[in-house]
């Protein structure tokens, strides 16, 4: 047990523990921090993966972007001023049982499992690696990716906009 | 066994999709059930570097990883506005409420 | 005139009346004078006939002329080689003179008709029908071919269908076109069917090829009652068209006409066509149809005199005495006196035409009265018509010094020596009968209708003689049937032009077997070509004065019996007929011919037809809407079945599903959240199934 | 002519000209009347140039370089995988001495229904346009030498006609169209079982020497292109060809119209508008007994000798049964509907007699019956339209007040009847003449020939009821014919006239072909006795 699997122990905890109240909290506002912890516990577990850039992109995307997007998302929905910021939940004991059973399961499959690994070969810095590929081997899907994006920009906007017209 | 390999990002990987799962389940708020999307991708997204990683594919399990980074943010933007949409309409947004589906 | 020449001149005859047909139908609107057209038309043609008469008998007179063109050409048949249809002319001696006679007399209708169909709505029509009937019946007598026979002869069944039926308005013009046009082509059917025969074993319908193959031994389907047969079939069209029994029933109908076309087409010439037809086949006749023939043509001359003593109608009667002599021709063919039935048929048209046309004077003096009852005395006023129209029944009853005296003389010489020799004395025996009946009817008429006092007094008192155009034909005619344009001796016509030079009996092609052995000349023993044999001839001879003697006194005895029944009444006619009134009503009613036919063949085809439309309507239609209502009816079931049971099974499922879908609809909250639930559940299920975990 | 595809054109004119008229406004009734006159004008134009430069002696029938103006390429290649091999249709057109003779006819009776059609008020775009899609399909059957190509002419002609009698038509005209439409079906069901039979039976050689089925009608005519185990093959001892030429018969007996198929007939005369009556009777039965000629007797030559005495059976049947109904009918144009049913049945006889001469006779009876029956419908719709009935004992005396018409009709009916001098003659005696030379069907032509009588019975009678007599006051109004009907009658009357004195005229376009076609029907073995004439 060394260093590395000490901080992998801690990101995991990190991640999994937050993960658990994130889903389970009743205050939306505080399920949304935890899931900054989350990710964060998931950009630790990328870099010991090896994969730097990603961890930095899951910082700046989720936790600069989407999260921050969600928090909008609750503020505006709830107005604040006046309803409740907690949130009610549903048949929490079947979903419970099942999603136990399910996750037992899952977990049980990716253990027991005899996986072919090999070593790796990541490269030290993957930034070029990445973006190397990102322009020759994926081009495409990079650019429908683009696309994409300026599709839910406009989509989004549209949709949210709509009820101005009304 | 607690020397750290494959398994173990999978084992984490694997319960953090559950929560997720869970998390899309039991909540009533919408953009709750949009946070329990957003594990299960990450939880996705942790296979495909731990398998980059351990299975020797090289650079492209990252690459796809960044591919689901950027869906999740798209879809993520799309939601939000679908969210305000229904808010608009139903003036709230807990999804058990709107079972249009049902009739 | 070379014979390229004649050929050309009897070719422009023949379509001479065709060009007036067509220019005056398509003008008759437009010009109201066309029928001069029509008139100079048939002077012209009556110029080119006399023309070719001439030339033939001056040039070629024992020649036969013939010109032919390809009509048909089949190119080069499988099996067979070539095959063509010809058509040509054919300009013997017979055909000349019958030329010259049809066109004389047709010229003459046509004259006479000018004035006496002066009022008439359709004039011009009128003259492009006379113009059609004489080509038709030109056709007819220059063809040397079955085929074209056969064309023209249908084609004079047109024009004599538009000519009876010319008075179209009255029903019974109408009715009696149809009739004659209907009863000709139950003949027709016999006739073509002859041919075919004919034409399949020879592969030619020219008369000459025909008669030479069967000289050559070649005989239809190889037997001698097929040539028969062959012969008796195309006898068929004669025995419609010259109105022998049993189809004789049309011609007095046809007398519905204008009589002018009585005149011409059913007493001169078209009904003279079928003699002319017997006369042209005549080489192939064998000995049973021969005897067919005489049979038919001898019960014919009878039937009809014995109904022409009772009618009342002063055309019916002439009809039926053309009927009886029309019969009177065949008969001579039958019994092989070619030259004399042939003979006969010239006379006959002459003053048959002539008692015709003047009949046509006498109607339209009485206005248009032809009751005999209601003459009587006409011969004051009609002084032209009655001379003329007593000589024409003096030759038809078979007086010295008139045409039929010579030609009917020869006929009943001609039974004889046939009773003679070959034990057939039947037919003279009615040859003769009908030779004292034909005298006693014909005066009968000529007392009744110009002697005596008048019995319509008005009419008789408006009656006067008719114009010249009317007279002129009668006075041609009848000056035509006196002997010397014959022959010079009055008692014999035998060293005449006539029959001396013009007219030779043709040679017979028949195989020995089955021709008559009198037909074999004696003087060679083997040959079996000659029918005017030397037997034969002799018979004729023998035959000759007896005849002659015989059918004076009968005659003379008709005529004297008529004279006591009608002039003296020294025995009342009405008294008379009452002794024997079946008889009488027998005679009267024409022997129910007509009757028969409309119980039996009229009635039962047109029931027959009936009967057909039904069954076409409701068993071989019912059929067809049958199945498709049967197939409605499938459809209705399988319809039912669809809704009751598979749609029942259907219904039932959706019954339990619906049923099941209530006890199972709690799980459909129709929250994505419990699907989830679900999905997840199941596929932690399918994992443990399969025994993964 | 080398290259011009005279027969493509002539063939596919009218589609041209329904295409046309369907981009006019369908107020510019006379513009699209004038367009279709326009087309049919030139269809009889190219049918004249096509006879023109037609060479009387080249013989076709089952030998594609003896075609003329032929046209032929690949219209469909598919490779249908290992069972079907490749699919392959040509386009193939081409006229011999057997089909110029209707593909004339199809020409000028179109042309003269189209005159007779100007009368026509409602729908008129429509009408136009279905009609000249008819014009192609009737002109295609004639000139297709694709059994595929065939087929799918004979079924374009089917569509038009059924709406043109459907919406156009008298009182009970959707009856009539439905029957005629599922009747004319049933047969094409057969001719596609057997097309598709013969398919699989026989193959051609492609040009590369593969081996391919072919619905090439004239390689399906040389008996060496089977397979010796196909189902419809001569050499196969177990074949089916027997039932296949039944079923294909059958198919052209509907149209025909053969007793007991004929019942159709009646139906869709009485209901279609006089324009497509003459169509129906001018064009469209011509088109079975083509088939016969063109398809059964060629690939099926020895079932067509065992089976001739059959065919002239009911040719019989069809002269006297078709005369004797209709002297039993009250309506005019049924009258003249099963005189066509009496008439059809001398093409049979002729057909059966399997001689020259009775072949020709059929051929030119074909053709005559066109005519003179186009022209009988002509007169019948003239009548109705202007006294709307055709009760025939309503009339009466129509003699006076319509000379002209009554002339028209004279000359009609007795062509109809066969009277020398007008071109009915000419074929019924060819017939005749040639059946009764083959000994096997002398007594069904004897029995055959009271048809004449019959056929003139009925005529006879008919023209009396209406036109002698005495006037019915009740039409003492009705108007002799106009300019109009003069046009479309007088062309007709002409080549009846022309056809009666000269035959030869048609005979020899067709003599060589027909010669043949005789030839290749022949046994092996055959002496004059044997066949007679």
């Amino acid at each position: 047990m060394d260093l590395y699997d000490i901080i992998f122990y801690l990101f995991a905890l990190l991640t999994l523990v937050s993960a658990y109240f994130v889903v389970t909290n009743k205050n939306i506002v505080h399920s949304a921090f935890f899931l900054l912890f989350t990710l964060f516990g998931i950009a630790g577990l990328y870099v010991l993966l090896g994969a730097d850039f990603l961890a930095v992109v899951q910082i700046m995307v989720y936790v600069g972007g989407i999260l921050i997007l969600l928090l909008f998302g609750v503020m505006i929905t709830n107005k604040i001023t006046n309803v409740s910021i907690k949130t009610g939940t549903i048949h929490i004991i079947p979903a419970a049982i099942v999603i136990g059973l399910f996750a037992g399961a899952l977990a049980s499959i990716m253990v027991k499992t005899q996986w072919q690994t090999e070593s790796a070969k990541i490269p030290f810095t993957t930034s070029y690696a990445l973006g190397k590929s990102l322009i020759t081997e994926y081009v495409l899907i990079f650019e429908i990716l683009g696309i994409l994006l300026l599709i839910a920009l406009i989509g989004a906007a549209s949709i949210a906009r709509r009820e101005e017209k009304e | 066994m607690l020397q750290v390999g494959l398994e173990h990002f999978l084992f984490v990987s694997a319960i953090l999709f559950s929560l997720g799962i869970y998390g899309i389940v039991t909540r009533k708020n919408a953009v709750m059930v949009l946070m329990g999307v957003e594990l299960v991708l990450n939880a996705a997204n942790i296979n495909f570097v731990a398998f980059s990683k351990f299975g020797n594919f090289g650079i492209n399990g990252q690459v796809i990883a960044l591919f689901v980074i950027v869906l999740a943010a798209a879809e993520a933007a799309i939601a939000l506005a679908i969210v305000l949409n229904v808010y608009k309409t139903f003036v709230n947004i807990n999804v058990d409420e709107i079972n249009k589906l049902r009739d | 005139m070379s014979e390229n020449l004649l050929i050309q001149l009897s070719v422009t005859i023949l379509f001479l009346p065709l060009l007036g047909f067509f220019a005056v139908i398509f003008l008759n609107k437009k010009i109201p004078n066309m029928y001069k057209f029509e008139l100079g038309v048939i002077s012209l043609t009556f110029i080119a006939t006399l023309l070719v008469l001439y030339g033939k008998l001056s040039g070629y007179i024992d020649e036969t002329i013939i010109g032919t063109f390809n009509w048909i050409d089949f190119g080069k048949v499988p099996v067979l080689g070539s095959v063509t249809i010809e058509l040509g002319v054919k300009l013997d001696n017979v055909a000349v003179i019958m030329l010259f006679t049809v066109n004389l007399i047709s010229m003459l209708v046509h004259y006479y008709s000018v004035a006496y169909m002066k009022d008439d709505i359709r004039y011009n029509l009128y003259f492009a029908y006379l113009g059609i009937f004489t080509f038709s019946m030109l056709g007819i007598v220059i063809t040397h071919n079955l085929l074209m026979m056969y064309i023209f002869w249908e084609l004079v069944g047109l024009s004599s269908y538009l000519l009876i039926g010319f008075w179209f308005e009255k029903d019974s013009a109408a009715d009696a076109g149809k009739k004659a046009f209907l009863v000709n082509r139950v003949g027709d059917i016999g006739m073509f069917i002859g041919i075919l025969i004919l034409y399949t074993n020879y592969h030619t319908f020219t008369f000459d090829e025909i008669f030479a193959q069967i000289q050559n031994g070649v005989i239809p389907f190889g037997s001698s009652g097929w040539l028969t047969a062959a012969g008796i079939l195309v006898f068929m069209g004669a025995v419609g068209k010259s109105a022998q029994f049993p189809l004789h029933v049309w011609l007095p109908d046809a007398m519905e006409g204008p009589t002018p076309v009585s005149a011409l087409i059913h007493a001169a010439t078209m009904v003279a066509a079928g003699v002319y037809l017997v006369a042209r086949i005549f080489a192939m006749l064998t000995a049973d149809a021969m005897v067919f023939i005489a049979v038919v043509g001898a019960i014919t001359s009878f039937v009809a005199a014995t109904i022409a003593i009772t009618q009342n109608d002063i055309k019916k009667v002439l009809a039926y005495s053309t009927v009886s002599q029309l019969g009177y021709m065949v008969m001579s063919l039958g019994v092989g006196a070619y030259a004399f039935a042939f003979f006969h048929l010239v006379t006959h048209a002459f003053f048959k035409a002539c008692l015709f046309l003047g009949s046509g004077s006498v109607i339209q003096a009485m206005h248009h009265e032809q009751d005999i009852r209601e003459m009587g005395g006409l011969r004051k006023k009609l002084p032209i018509t009655y001379v003329t129209f007593l000589i024409s029944t003096l030759a038809i009853s078979g007086i010295p010094l008139t045409s039929g005296f010579l030609s009917k003389d020869g006929i009943l010489a001609g039974t004889l020596a046939f009773g003679d020799l070959t034990g057939h004395w039947l037919i003279p025996a009615i040859g003769f009968t009908v030779a004292l009946l034909t005298a006693f009817y014909m005066f009968r008429l000529v007392i009744l209708t110009f002697h005596g006092k008048p019995r319509n007094k008005e009419k008789y008192d408006h009656a006067h003689e008719s114009p010249k155009l009317m007279t002129v034909p009668l006075i041609v005619l009848s000056t035509l049937s006196i002997f010397i344009f014959y022959t010079p001796n009055p008692l014999s016509p035998d060293a005449g032009w006539f029959l001396g030079e013009w007219i030779s009996t043709p040679q017979t092609v028949v195989p020995q077997s089955s021709a008559f052995e009198f037909m074999n000349d004696g003087t060679t023993g083997t040959s079996n070509e000659i029918i005017h044999s030397q037997i034969y001839e002799d018979a004729m001879h023998h035959a000759h004065y007896p005849a002659m003697f015989l059918s004076l006194a009968l005659a003379g005895l008709g005529i004297f019996l008529a004279f006591v029944f009608y002039q003296w009444k020294k025995i009342s006619a009405d008294k008379f007929a009452e002794s024997i009134k079946p008889i009488y009503q027998f005679s009267l009613n024409k022997w129910y011919v007509d009757e028969i036919y409309h119980y039996t063949v009229i009635s039962g085809t047109l029931a027959f037809s009936k009967i057909l439309h039904w069954f076409d309507a409701y068993i071989v239609d019912g059929i067809v809407n049958g199945s498709a209502a049967l197939t409605r009816l499938i459809s209705r079931i399988s319809g039912l079945i669809d809704t009751y049971i598979v749609d029942g099974l259907v219904n039932f499922t959706a019954l339990f599903s619906g049923f099941m879908g209530l006890s199972l609809r709690r799980l459909q909250t129709g929250k994505v959240q419990t699907y989830i639930v679900f999905v997840i559940f199941s596929v932690f299920v399918l994992l443990w199934v399969f025994n993964s975990i | 002519m080398e290259g011009f595809p005279i027969l493509t054109l002539i063939t596919f004119l009218p589609i041209l000209g329904m295409v046309l008229i369907l981009f006019m406004p369908s107020v510019q009734k006379q513009w699209i009347k004038i367009t279709a006159l326009v087309v049919t004008i030139l269809q009889v134009v190219l049918a004249a140039v096509l006879l023109a430069n037609f060479n009387y002696e080249a013989v076709g029938v089952n030998q594609a370089e003896t075609f003329q103006f032929v046209e032929q390429f690949r219209w469909i290649e598919i490779y249908g995988g290992s069972w079907l091999g490749t699919i392959k249709i040509d386009y193939f057109l081409g006229v011999d001495g057997l089909s110029i003779p209707m593909v004339l006819l199809t020409a000028i009776i179109s042309l003269i229904a189209l005159i007779s059609s100007w009368k026509i008020d409602n729908a008129v775009k429509g009408y136009f346009a279905l009609y000249l899609l008819l014009d192609t399909g009737m002109m295609g059957v004639f000139v297709a030498l694709d059994f595929f190509l065939f087929y799918v002419f004979w079924e374009l002609m089917l569509l038009p006609m059924y709406f043109l009698i459907g919406i156009w038509g008298g009182p009970r005209k959707e009856y009539a169209a439905i029957k005629f439409f599922i009747y004319t079906l049933l047969g094409s069901v057969f001719m596609l079982l057997v097309m598709i039979g013969l398919y699989f039976s026989a193959s051609e050689k492609l040009g590369d020497g593969t081996l391919a089925h072919t619905f090439n009608l004239l390689a399906l005519m040389d008996q060496s292109n089977y397979a010796p185990d196909g189902i419809l093959s001569p050499l196969n001892p177990h074949n089916l060809r027997f039932i296949a030429y039944i079923a294909l018969f059958v198919g052209f007996a509907i149209k025909i119209p053969m007793f007991p198929f004929h019942t159709w007939l009646p139906d869709a005369h009485v209901e279609a508008p006089t324009p497509i009556s003459v169509i129906l009777a001018g064009v469209l039965l011509k088109m079975g007994t083509y088939g016969i000629l063109r398809i059964s007797f060629p690939i099926f030559p020895e079932i067509t000798r065992d089976l001739a005495w059959y065919i002239g059976l009911f040719g019989m049947i069809n002269i006297i049964y078709g005369a004797l109904v209709a002297l039993a009918q009250k309506d005019f144009k049924k009258l003249i509907a099963y005189s066509s049913v009496s008439h059809m049945g001398y093409v049979l006889l002729g057909m059966a007699s399997l001689t020259t001469v009775g072949m020709t006779g059929a051929i030119l009876q074909m053709f005559n019956h066109g005519t003179i029956t186009a022209m009988l419908f002509l007169l019948v719709g003239v009548i109705y339209d202007r006294a709307h009935t055709r009760d025939i004992n309503g009339f009466g005396g129509l003699a006076t007040q319509m000379p002209a018409y009554t002339g028209y009709i004279t000359v009609a009916f007795f062509a109809a009847i066969g009277l020398p001098g007008l071109s009915g003659f000419i074929s019924e005696a060819l017939v005749f003449v040639g059946a009764f030379g083959v000994p096997e069907i002398r007594t069904i032509t004897i029995i055959s020939a009271l048809g004449i009588l019959l056929g003139a019975c009925y005529m006879l009678w008919t023209l009396q009821r209406i036109f002698f007599g005495k006037l019915n006051e009740k039409w003492s109004s009705l108007q002799d014919l106009d300019l109009r009907e003069y046009i479309m009658l007088v062309p007709l009357a002409i080549i009846v006239l022309l056809l009666g004195i000269y035959p030869s005229a048609l005979i020899d376009v067709m003599t060589s072909s027909v010669n043949y076609l005789v030839e290749i029907m022949l046994p092996t073995t055959t002496t004059i006795s044997s066949i007679g004439f």
